[in-house]
C-alpha cells in the first residue's frame, strides 16, 4: 500500500509500458490505417512519457528535450503518413491495411 | 507551489489515459477513436505538469491536440467512414498479434520487477519556473544539431505530404 | 475527371460518369437556400471547394402565366404579367402593354411615352438597387442592402402614388395610361434624382474600391461575349462582355430615340464588370429620367382603343429592354378577345443557361457571387 | 477558516500562484458570471451598433433600446426544441458544444485583469492560453461530422483548416512579442501572462510601440489572425450564412447553438485580452511611467467613476427623450432606474480604496471593448473574403511577414543589447 501511494518513477514507467502495449496491440491487430497511425501515437506518447519521468527522475532537461523531438517526429509522422492515406483512398477506395498487398510476394 | 494530491491524480489521470487508449483500438468507427486518443493525449498533457515538465505539456497540447488530431479528423472526414464501419475490424493475424504484444508485455514486467531497485525512490529537487528557459538553452545548444535535422525532417513531411496528398502537382 | 479549362465553351452536357468518383461531393443548394433568391435549386458536383459542374432545377414557382394568358382577354391579362419579375413590374408591363399595341396597330400619345419612360427607368433603378443590395449580401457586405433598401422605398413611394401599388404596380393599360399623373409628380420625381445622384456615390464607396470587394468580384464568373451571344444571355450581363447591346438603342421602343443616353459596357465581363455596368446604368437612368421630366408634353394619355379588343388575325414579337435583359413577348392572335398563344421571353431565365458555364471551376462561394450577378428573380425563370 | 480567507486579501500575488483555494474559486465564479453578463451585453451591443450603421435602429421592444433583449433571446433558445438529426451521431453531436464552450472558458484561467486579478499565473501561460484556445476547432470539427450532413461538413472542413493556418501565423507574432520580454538586464524573458505586461511597465512601452513598426507589425498580424481564428466577418467563412447556411452549426438548434454562440463570443473576448496583454499594455493604465506619481494615479482612477457616471448620464438623457405615452412609462422608469444603478456604482468608484484595487480591471476590459467594437464594425463593412483567398492571405502573407518581424525583432534586441548596453 505503500508502494501504491507513493508515486515513484515506476509508476511512470509502468503507466507507460501499459501505454505501449495498447499501441502495439492496436497496430497489429486493427484493419482500419486510420485507427493504425492512431496506435502509433499511443506508442509514440508512451515513449514521451518515460522520457518525461526519466527527465523528472534524473533532474535533467534532455529527457523533455528528446520529448519535444518525439513530438515533432510524430507530426512529420502523421503528415506523411496521412497523405499516404488519402493516396490509397483515392486509388483503391478503402481504408483496410491488408489490401495494401500489390508490392507482396 | 508543490504539487497537491499526487497520487490521487495520476492514478485518476492514468486510468482515463488507459481507457482512452482502450478506445482508440477498439472503437469501430475513427472518429470516436479520435476523440478518445483526444482524451488520452491531455491527460497525458496533465500528467506531464506533474512531472514538472510545463513547456512540453503545453506543446503537446498546441501540437497534439490542436495540430494532429485535427489532421487526422480532417482526413477521416475526407475518407468515407460507412463503408469500412460495416466490414470486419481486426485483421486475419489478430491471434499473433496478440500474442506477441502479450510477450512484450511479459518482457516488459520481467525488466521491471528485476529491476526496480535502480530507480531512486525520491525524485531530484526540480525549480519550475525557469523550465522554458533550459530547454530552451539545451534546443539551440547542446541539441542544435538535432534541432537543425528535426526542421529538416519536417520540411521533407511536408513536401512529403503535399506530394503524396496532391492529385496532381 | 473533366478538366473544366479544357471543356469546349459551350460543353454544356453534364459530364459522364457522374457521381462514381470518391471525391465528389454533390449538394444540393437550395431550393431554401439563404443566397439562391428564392426556390432555385441547383445541384453542385464539388471536388472539395472547385465546382466540377451544376445543374439549375428549376420550377418551384411556376404559376402557369403564359397558359393564363390563354385564357383571359388582352386587357384582363396585363396584371399578371406584373407577377414575373415582381423587382421590375412595370417593365414587363410596358412590354405587354407595347406588344398588344403593335398587334391592334396602336400608339400611344407622347404625354403617355414620356410617363412610361419615366416610371420604366425609376423602376430600373429600383430594380438594379435590389440586385447591389442583395449581392453584396451574399458576398458577405451586409450593410449595403440597408442603403440601397432606403432608397429604393423613395421610389416605390412615387409608384404608391400614381397607381397605388409598390410593387405590382399594374401602372400602364394598352394603348397609354389609365391615371393621370398626381399633382407634384414631377417635383417628387426631381426631387428623388436630386436626392439620389449623392446616394450612387455612396455606395459605390462602400464596394468599388473595397479590396475584399475586388478580390471577390474580379476574375469571378468571366464570360466571354461570344458565349453570351451564344447562349442568349443579354442585359447588363451581355454588356460587361463587351457586347454594346442595348434594345432600347438597337430597336428603339417608346420614345427613347429622343432621349441621349450612354450604354455603358464593360471589356472582361467578369462579376466585377458587370457590378460595374449596373452602376454607370443607374447614372445613365437618372440622366433619362432629368430629361423625360422637363419635357413631358400636354395631351391625351391614352389613344383610342376599342373596348372589346379583337386584334386581326396574326402574331407580333416585341422586345424591351428591362432592367434584367431582353424581355420579349409573343403574341399570337386568332382574332378573338383572347390571345392564342403567349410566350414570354423573360431575361433572367435566358440569363441562368450561363450559370454552369461561368461557374465551372470556380469555387463554391463564386457560384454565390455568380447567382448574384447574373440578377435572376425566380417569378421570372419560372413563370 | 476566517483567517484562511484573510489571510489571502493582503498579498500581492494571484490565489492559484498563492495556493489559497477558496479565493480561486471566488475568482473562477466572478470571472465566469462576467462572462456570461459581457457576453450578453455584447450581443445587445453588437445588434445596435450594426443597427446604426445600417441605418436602423436595431432591438427596441424588449426592455428601454432592447437592453433586456439578450435575456429574452437566451429564454428562447433555452425553451427552444434541441433537435438531433435522425443520422447524426449522437454522442460526438452532443459533446462537440461543450468541448467548444471548454475551450473558450479555460482560457480565462490565466488572463491577468490586473496584477492580482487573475486566477493563477501560469510560468507557461501564453502557451497554455493559445493551446486551449485552438482545442475549440476540435469541437467545431466534430460538430460538422457528426451532424451528417454537407453544408456542416464543408463548413468544419472550412473552418478547421483556416484556424491551424492562422494559428501559424499567431503564433510567430505572439513569439516576436515574447521576445521582447527578454529585454532586461538578466536577458530572461517570460511566458507568464503577468510577466508580459510587468515586462512592458519596465521596460516603459508598451509592445506595440516597442521597435517601431516592428511592434505595430507583430500586432497586426495578431490582430488579423485573431479574427480568423474565431470565424468572424471577413472571415467568417466557416458560418458564411449565404454559402452554407450557417456552416458546422446548421443543424444544431436550441440550448446547444446558443453554447456554440456563447464560446463564439467568449472567445473574441479571450483572444482580445491576448492581443491587449501582449501589445496593449494589459491592465496599464495610459502613460504609467510618463505621467507618474500619487498626484496622476489619483486622477486616472478617477476614469472608471467617470465611465459609469457618463453612461449614467446617458441613461438619463435617453430616458428624458422617451416617448411620453403611457406605454413607455415602465420603460421611462426602468431606464432611469438602471441609469441610478449605473450612477451609483460610479459613485462607489469614485471611492479611492475602491477605484485603486479595480482601475486595473477597468482598463484591461476599456482595451478588450475596443477590440470588441473592432469586431462590429468589420462585421458592418467588410465582405467575406473566398476560402482560397483566406489561405493564400494566412500562408503567402502573413507567415513571411510574421517570420520576417520575427527575425528582425531578434536582430535588433541583439544589437541593442550589444551595441547600446553592452
Amino acid at each position: 500500500m505503500e508502494s501504491m501511494l507513493h508515486i515513484t518513477t515506476l509508476h511512470y514507467l509502468v503507466l507507460g509500458a501499459a501505454l505501449f502495449l495498447l499501441g502495439v496491440i492496436g497496430v497489429l491487430t486493427r484493419r482500419n490505417v486510420v485507427i493504425v497511425l492512431m496506435s502509433i501515437e499511443l506508442i509514440l506518447n508512451a515513449v514521451n512519457l518515460n522520457l518525461v519521468a526519466f527527465s523528472r527522475m534524473w533532474g535533467g532537461l534532455h529527457g523533455q528535450v528528446f520529448a519535444i523531438f518525439v513530438i515533432t517526429d510524430a507530426a512529420a509522422e502523421a503528415a506523411v503518413g496521412l497523405g499516404i492515406l488519402i493516396a490509397f483512398f483515392r486509388n483503391k477506395e478503402t481504408v483496410n491495411i491488408d489490401e495494401v498487398n500489390l508490392l507482396k510476394w | 507551489m508543490a504539487p497537491v494530491a499526487t497520487p490521487f491524480f495520476f492514478y485518476l489521470l492514468s486510468g482515463i489515459m488507459l481507457i482512452g487508449g482502450v478506445l482508440v483500438i477498439t472503437r469501430k468507427n475513427p472518429v470516436h477513436s479520435a476523440l478518445a486518443l483526444i482524451v488520452t493525449l491531455l491527460a497525458q498533457a496533465s500528467i506531464y505538469l506533474m512531472l514538472y515538465a510545463p513547456f512540453v505539456a503545453g506543446v503537446q497540447i498546441i501540437l497534439y491536440a490542436g495540430g494532429i488530431m485535427v489532421l487526422f479528423l480532417f482526413v477521416i472526414m475526407l475518407v468515407s467512414v460507412d463503408r469500412v464501419q460495416r466490414e470486419r475490424q481486426f485483421n486475419s493475424q489478430w491471434v499473433v498479434g496478440i500474442i506477441a504484444a502479450t510477450a512484450l508485455g511479459g518482457l516488459f514486467m520481467a525488466v521491471y520487477t528485476k529491476g526496480k531497485d535502480i530507480f531512486p525512490e525520491h525524485a531530484l529537487p526540480m525549480v519550475e519556473s525557469d523550465n522554458t528557459q533550459q530547454i530552451a538553452m539545451k534546443l539551440y545548444g547542446q541539441y542544435m544539431f538535432a534541432f537543425e535535422i528535426a526542421s529538416l525532417l519536417l520540411l521533407v513531411a511536408i513536401i512529403g505530404a503535399v506530394v503524396m496528398a496532391k492529385k496532381r502537382i | 475527371m473533366t478538366d473544366p479549362n479544357t471543356l469546349s465553351h459551350l460543353d454544356l452536357e453534364t459530364p459522364e460518369k457522374p457521381f462514381l468518383d470518391a471525391n465528389e461531393l454533390v449538394i444540393n443548394m437550395g431550393p431554401q437556400h439563404p443566397a439562391t433568391h428564392g426556390v432555385l435549386r441547383v445541384i453542385l458536383r464539388l471536388d472539395g471547394e472547385k465546382v466540377l459542374g451544376l445543374e439549375c432545377v428549376i420550377g418551384y414557382l411556376h404559376r402557369g402565366v403564359e397558359k393564363i394568358g390563354e385564357n383571359r382577354t388582352y386587357t384582363m391579362f396585363n396584371p399578371y404579367v406584373d407577377r414575373m419579375d415582381y423587382v421590375a413590374a412595370v417593365s414587363n408591363g410596358l412590354g405587354y402593354c407595347e406588344t398588344v399595341e403593335k398587334l391592334l396597330n396602336v400608339e400611344a400619345p407622347p404625354r403617355a411615352q414620356y410617363v412610361r419612360v419615366i416610371l420604366t427607368e425609376l423602376n430600373r433603378i429600383a430594380s438594379h438597387q435590389l440586385w447591389l443590395g442583395t449581392h453584396a449580401l451574399d458576398i458577405g457586405a451586409i450593410t449595403p442592402l440597408f442603403y440601397t433598401f432606403r432608397d429604393r422605398e423613395e421610389i416605390l413611394k412615387i409608384f404608391e402614388k400614381y397607381c397605388g401599388a409598390r410593387l405590382t404596380t399594374h401602372a400602364f393599360r394598352i394603348g397609354g395610361l389609365q391615371y393621370e399623373t398626381y399633382a407634384g409628380f414631377e417635383k417628387e420625381v426631381k426631387n428623388f434624382l436630386a436626392f439620389f445622384r449623392p446616394k450612387i456615390d455612396e455606395y459605390e464607396e462602400l464596394l468599388t474600391t473595397n479590396r475584399i470587394w475586388l478580390e471577390r468580384t474580379k476574375n469571378v464568373g468571366r464570360i466571354s461575349g461570344e458565349d453570351c451571344i451564344a447562349l442568349g444571355v443579354t442585359g447588363p450581363v451581355l454588356r460587361a462582355s463587351g457586347v454594346k447591346w442595348d434594345v432600347r438603342k438597337a430597336q428603339p421602343y417608346a420614345n427613347y430615340k429622343n432621349f441621349d443616353f450612354d450604354i455603358p459596357t464593360g471589356q472582361k465581363g467578369d462579376t466585377y464588370d458587370r457590378y460595374l455596368v449596373r452602376m454607370a446604368e443607374m447614372r445613365q437612368s437618372v440622366r433619362i429620367v432629368e430629361q423625360a421630366i422637363d419635357s413631358i408634353p400636354e395631351g391625351p394619355i391614352i389613344a383610342k382603343i376599342p373596348k372589346v379588343m379583337k386584334p386581326a388575325v396574326g402574331e407580333v414579337y416585341h422586345s424591351i429592354e428591362a432592367p434584367k435583359g431582353e424581355l420579349g413577348y409573343f403574341i399570337v392572335s386568332d382574332g378573338s378577345t383572347q390571345p392564342y398563344r403567349v410566350r414570354v421571353r423573360p431575361p433572367s431565365f435566358v440569363n441562368l443557361q450561363a450559370l454552369d458555364l461561368m461557374c465551372r471551376g470556380q469555387l463554391v462561394a463564386d457560384v454565390i457571387a455568380v447567382i448574384g450577378t447574373l440578377d435572376i428573380v425566380l417569378g421570372e425563370v419560372d413563370r | 477558516m476566517f483567517a484562511y480567507i484573510k489571510s489571502y486579501l493582503s498579498s500581492a500575488q494571484t490565489p492559484g500562484a498563492a495556493g489559497n483555494m477558496f479565493w480561486v474559486l471566488v475568482y473562477i465564479l466572478v470571472i465566469f458570471t462576467g462572462l456570461a453578463i459581457a457576453v450578453m451585453l455584447m450581443t445587445w451591443l453588437e445588434r445596435k451598433v450594426l443597427a446604426h450603421m445600417q441605418v436602423r435602429l436595431g432591438p427596441m421592444r424588449v426592455g428601454p433600446h432592447g437592453l433586456l433583449q439578450p435575456i429574452a433571446d437566451s429564454l428562447k433558445l433555452l425553451l427552444k426544441e434541441d433537435i438531433m438529426p435522425a443520422e447524426a451521431d449522437a454522442f460526438v453531436f452532443w459533446i462537440a458544444p461543450f468541448i467548444v464552450v471548454l475551450a473558450a472558458f479555460t482560457v480565462f484561467v490565466v488572463i491577468p485583469f490586473g496584477p492580482t486579478h487573475a486566477i493563477t499565473d501560469m510560468n507557461i501561460g501564453i502557451l497554455f492560453m493559445l493551446g486551449v484556445s485552438s482545442l475549440s476547432v476540435l469541437g467545431i470539427v466534430m460538430a460538422g461530422w457528426a451532424s451528417n450532413s454537407h453544408y456542416p461538413l464543408i463548413g468544419a472542413l472550412r473552418s478547421s483548416a483556416q484556424m491551424v493556418s492562422y494559428e501559424v501565423a499567431m503564433g510567430l507574432a505572439v513569439v516576436s512579442a515574447i521576445l521582447m520580454t527578454s529585454l532586461n538586464a538578466e536577458g530572461t524573458g517570460t511566458l507568464s501572462m503577468i510577466g508580459i505586461v510587468q515586462a512592458q511597465l519596465a521596460q516603459h512601452e508598451w509592445f506595440i510601440f516597442k521597435f517601431f513598426p516592428l511592434g505595430l507589425i507583430a500586432f497586426f498580424i495578431f490582430a488579423v489572425a485573431m479574427i480568423a481564428e474565431t470565424n468572424r466577418a471577413p472571415f467568417d467563412l466557416a458560418e458564411a450564412e449565404s454559402e452554407l447556411t450557417a456552416g458546422f452549426h446548421t443543424e444544431y438548434s436550441g440550448f446547444r447553438w446558443s453554447l456554440f454562440f456563447l464560446s463564439e463570443y467568449t472567445a473574441m473576448i479571450a483572444v482580445s485580452s491576448i492581443a491587449v496583454t501582449l501589445w496593449l499594455g494589459g491592465w496599464l493604465r495610459p502613460f504609467p511611467n510618463l505621467l507618474s506619481g500619487p498626484t496622476w494615479d489619483r486622477a486616472f482612477s478617477l476614469f472608471p467613476g467617470i465611465a459609469f457616471l457618463f453612461l449614467a448620464a446617458m441613461c438619463f438623457f435617453n430616458a428624458t427623450r422617451m416617448p411620453k405615452h403611457p406605454l413607455f412609462r415602465i420603460q421611462t422608469i426602468g431606464l432611469a432606474v438602471f441609469g441610478i444603478v449605473l450612477g451609483l456604482i460610479g459613485l462607489i468608484l469614485f471611492i479611492p480604496a475602491v477605484s485603486m484595487r479595480v482601475q486595473d480591471i477597468f482598463w484591461f476590459s476599456a482595451k478588450v471593448g475596443g477590440f470588441m467594437y473592432l469586431y462590429i464594425w468589420y462585421r458592418g463593412t467588410f465582405p467575406r473574403y473566398r476560402f482560397d483567398q483566406l489561405m493564400q492571405m494566412g500562408w503567402k502573407v502573413l507567415l513571411p511577414l510574421g517570420l520576417g518581424v520575427l527575425i528582425l525583432t531578434a536582430g535588433v534586441a541583439l544589437l541593442q543589447q550589444k551595441l547600446w548596453h553592452p
